[in-house]
């Protein structure tokens, strides 16, 4: 049988650099709990089970040309894009060298211009229409660049992403709608959310091919982005694609979500661990013999281990430069 | 008389409200099965059902605007934004609607209903879960803001906001919510909307201020009060429509007036407070009516040592409201 | 061949009154257009071509309990449901009698609590969430009344339709959204509005029936909306139907549509004027013998004839009654 | 130099800078083939075509947000809102995101989005088409909020808001659309955000206000003249933030100071004038700060005598700013 990412077209390498950024997600996550738990830094929101739709999406476009607009598990997204582990142990000591925010912002709002990471708020749903507004740009531009926007199924309610959706449709624009499906909106399960079945039910109110596919396999991810990624520069339009996976942690480190689902759900859904199945299929595919992969889990390692140091022993802003940049030219701080 | 924290007066007052009146209900994100974020709601899923305490789908005009609907046919609904920050995509259904729903149809229709919402900052919750949303709809007539500062006038404000004919955003100060404790009677009574109150007599100076900066200027006023210094402490309570007479009063009667927010200083309830006073009580001014604020930059940061810089604090009340009285 | 309203179960005299009622709305709206040329009224909004879905609607309902939520135009619905010309003339003069606002609003601007006409504003579809609302209100105090909100076309991309209808889905309520698609937004063409072909095609992302249907048919509209409201009163949830009509005249008295659609266009619509098509059904089933149908004429003519003299003769309000009903006890005027 | 109308400043604004930057583009509901239903764009989609003179689905969120992101990446989109009224569901992206995405990226991203609404009463428009909206933005740091009285004052604003590197409300009286005439130079030109004009200059009293309200105030100040009374009126331009040197300057000057608006009083943008001025002209002053404004209601009424009632005029201002004289 031939191999997927073979069928793909997506080369050995990739694969293995596809799997080497989830697992870099994934232990940096992993940290971050730690850290949180350990008192050092105050917040933690994860994307632990969501990695494989992260990757999988992030690998099929261009990540050199195209634009993401990530919401706050994406640390696979960002990660592709060219963020680094220690930009983001940076956010999350929330320090001055933090690229997204200069320690501003939260974890999980991102933002690096050099790397077409599009700055992010905590309202959800309001990059939709800002992922349609830079399609429109790039194409009065002709240029042949994609936007990707993610958010959750919950987040698929707001009004934003009906009225973005639409506005794409009708100029279609080169746009991905990415909805990260991972059952909750905090302790409100997608019954209780969605009345579609589906969140790609959706896609047909706004003239777009929509899907439903399996969140778990990057390889799918891919294909189905890489499908809509060629679409978009086509000149075809937009497409909505719906991930299906499972939010492994609590919704952030201040959630406890013992009161609103069972443990066994939780385990039960571990079972299909995103992480678990690739790791699975690249060792499979010949591409991890086991020296490699303990040699990558000691690099990453390191990695988290330095990026850790190196953030936690960074100087936070100073005070007054809370004052700085609210227009151009307020480099020297607003009037108080 | 039970000490109680700020957030408790908050459940207080729904559950008797929902015990009261079987039209009072609650939506919101995560208001049921979870108890809310803040916990603001705990215990109401399990006693009304979720029938009253709806667990909504993320979308606050909805939330809004389904609320409005449900008034307008006789229910009380108490909808709860999950933080202040996320009012802003129900300010078309809360300005447009809600706020004119009476005017428009000529007393033929009413909107009777609650928005409740975890407000202000000191919490690191960074810029979008710190901020004072106020100052957006503090120029509605046809709302009312409550913004209380004590578990006491939480109570009796809110259930005074839930029986009230017209809608009302009720603003929780989220840092109050723990660290605020005080007496509560567990007896059913209502605050009246529409009255600030004098939380602190004093004839040396005044400060008029709201939520969890009264907190702040009683601390300071008892260390100026040994002193010598008296400082009169005014609490708007509500801060639209303001209540020009007690602000009146008490800068006609000290005439050394401080004004204290969190929220930005441009464009704030207090500066509205200083318009009045500048209208009505110029002559018995002795000093120029000074304004503590946060500093006009879009929100409070995550970093701590901005956030601080940011944020009001006991010290800066206390060093402003001295230098009022030296003056 | 049996006539259509027998085979929906319509007797015949409901069938006459729907005739009437749709008779009334448009000749009503007729002579608005009058009083505006000749300068008596400043300003008008219109329903023509759109009687048939509002009359097939409204008459579907339960016309003493449920709800309805109109949209501007919507002059066939609030006159089923018991406003009267007076009213409406009143509103049109803006006079301190008009039931509406007492002279407050524009026209087209309903609200009558005593008819359960819900008080409407000019921002468009807000009042999709307020239907869900009172459906819910309604549900929890186990009544049987069903909500009904119309909007147009254009309107249906608005975040608030989206948000309400999804809500609606989600706790099965009985509503039903009516759109009146006249194929534009005051200049701007359906293809520029709607990513979809369709607005029905939207109903599948709240998980409920979805309909396109003539809109020129009162009969085929109240045969949707009767199965609408059946559905919803047997706890089913809610409906979209999406009725096909023209807007016969500009958006309104201020609008010019030559300036971006063709006379041609328009007189072509005229060809399947509601009015006309649905005078010939009730002529050829007999219920319109020609005395008859003079005489109708007659009275309706009276009848606008008395109302337009008794609002024009009406008194405005008193001037500083503008401070009165802010809030409840402010009969006495506001502050100033 | 040509006497023009505002709106046709408003066009040659806008013609001028799409001819200037092709990075300027126009989206809207109507706005392309229509022209606008002011006509203000008239002529543009002909000339620039459709892909820079946008028609919109109905959704202010998306004509926000869609602007919004096109700015991030280097465009310049001037997005009309098509009456000021239905801005409301854009309060989302225009508070939350344009204002804020400067600061949260630490400089890293802008947003260089001009939005702009006609507002503003005394048309008939009853109450969702003659409001004043500023107030609900008045207070949120990072956005800029310019309202022009004159013709040369809208090409001149326009064309800054336009090149501004930040983001601008830019509402335009739509009473001022066909009645305002005035010199407008064919010539490029910007003035600057940020900076209030004095449109007369006077010794006596001083009127602060925009809009519309200015040419009833110059009208007012011309009888007053008359009579000896030498009025100063300062033109506030930009009424975020708020030019506060100019404004402590003509009223240490006069000391007597009436500020006008069109909208409600309380929590407007005289509000916080007065306030600014009562921090640091207090000594200074003759007489308490008069506000004149609309009354306390939602919105203006529809039927003429009530709309009256509300709205501003020559006579109410004039009969304001004679009392103040006479204090
Ligand atoms: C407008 C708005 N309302 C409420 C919130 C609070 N909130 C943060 S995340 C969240 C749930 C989001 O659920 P979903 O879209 O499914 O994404 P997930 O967290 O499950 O990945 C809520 C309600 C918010 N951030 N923004
Ligand atoms: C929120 C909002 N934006 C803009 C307008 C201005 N406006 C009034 S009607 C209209 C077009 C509505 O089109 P559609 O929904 O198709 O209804 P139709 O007028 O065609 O019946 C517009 C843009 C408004 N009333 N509300
Ligand atoms: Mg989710
Ligand atoms: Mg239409």
């Amino acid at each position: 049988m031939e191999l997927k990412h073979k069928k793909l077209g997506i080369a050995d390498e990739t694969v293995f650099h596809m799997y080497e950024t989830m697992l870099i997600t994934r232990r940096l996550d992993e940290r971050m709990w730690l850290l949180n738990r350990s008192g050092k830094i105050p917040f933690v929101v994860s994307g632990q089970g969501q990695e494989a739709a992260q990757i999988g999406a992030a690998f099929a476009l261009n990540r050199e040309e195209d634009f993401v607009l990530p919401y706050y598990r994406d640390f696979g997204v960002v990660l592709a894009f060219g963020m680094t582990v220690k930009d983001l142990m940076l956010a999350a000591f929330a320090k001055a060298e933090d690229p997204n925010s200069g320690g501003r912002q939260m974890p999980g709002h991102f933002g690096q211009k050099k790397n077409r990471i599009v700055t992010g708020s905590s309202p959800v749903t309001t990059q939709v229409p800002h992922a349609v507004g830079i399609a429109l740009a790039e194409k009065m531009d002709k240029k042949q660049t994609v936007s990707l926007v993610t958010f959750g199924e919950g987040s698929s309610n707001q009004g934003d992403f009906h009225e973005g959706a639409n506005f794409a449709g009708v100029h279609k624009l080169p746009v991905i709608f990415l909805c990260e499906n991972n059952q909750y909106a905090i302790s409100v399960p997608v019954s209780k959310q969605l009345a579609s079945v589906r969140v790609s039910d959706r896609a047909a109110g706004y003239g777009m091919p929509g899907y439903t596919i399996d969140g778990n396999d990057p390889l799918e991810v891919y294909k189905y982005v890489k499908e809509a990624a060629d679409r978009a520069r086509r000149g075809e339009g937009p497409s909505l694609i719906e991930t299906m996976t499972y939010r492994l942690t609590p919704h952030t480190s201040d959630d406890d979500d013992r009161s609103y689902r069972s443990a066994e759900e939780v385990k039960k859904a571990k079972l299909s661990d995103p992480l678990d199945t690739f790791r699975s299929y690249v060792k499979e595919a010949g591409l991890l013999p086991d020296e490699k992969e303990e040699q990558l889990e000691k690099s990453i390692l390191t990695m988290i281990n330095e990026a850790m140091e190196y953030a936690e022993n960074a100087p936070f802003a100073k005070p007054e430069s809370a004052l700085q940049f609210v227009y151009a030219g307020t480099e020297q701080g607003a009037e108080k | 008389m039970p000490v109680i924290s700020y957030i408790d007066a908050v459940k207080m007052a729904l559950r008797e409200e929902m015990e009261r009146d079987r039209n009072v209900f609650i939506l919101g994100e995560d208001v049921g099965k979870k108890g809310g974020v803040f916990k603001a709601t705990e215990g109401l899923y399990e006693q009304f059902g979720e029938e009253r305490v709806l667990d909504t789908p993320l979308a606050e005009s909805a939330i809004a605007g389904v609320a409005i609907g449900a008034a307008m046919v006789g229910k009380r609904p108490v909808a709860e934004m999950q933080f202040a920050d996320f009012i802003m995509p129900a300010v078309n259904q809360i300005i447009s609607e809600a706020a004119r729903i009476r005017y428009r149809s000529n007393n033929d229709w009413s909107c009777p209903l609650v928005v409740r919402a975890p407000y202000g900052g000191g919490i690191h919750g960074a810029l979008y879960h710190s901020q004072s949303v106020e100052a957006v709809f503090a120029n509605q007539p046809g709302l009312k803001i409550v913004m209380p500062s004590t578990p006491y006038d939480v109570k009796g404000l809110l259930k005074a906001a839930i029986r009230d004919e017209d809608p009302v955003l009720f603003f929780e100060h989220k840092k109050a919510y723990r660290s605020i404790k005080g007496d509560v009677p567990e007896a059913d009574y209502v605050l009246p909307i529409g009255k600030a109150d004098v939380k602190r007599k004093g004839t040396d100076i005044t400060v008029i201020t709201y939520g969890l900066c009264v907190h702040f200027a009683l601390g300071a006023a008892e260390k100026l009060a040994a002193e010598g210094i008296e400082t009169e402490v005014v609490d708007l309570r509500t801060v639209y429509p303001l209540d020009k007479q007690a602000i009146i009063e008490s800068a006609s009667k000290t005439g050394k007036v401080l004004l204290i927010t969190e929220d930005n200083k441009e464009g704030s309830i207090i500066s509205e407070v200083a318009a009045i006073i500048a209208e009505h009580c110029l002559f018995d001014l002795d000093a120029p009516i000074q304004r503590l604020a946060g500093p006009d930059v879009p929100a409070m940061p995550y970093a701590l040592p901005m956030e601080k810089y940011f944020m009001m604090n006991p010290e800066k009340v206390e060093k402003a409201m001295r230098e009022l009285a030296e003056f």
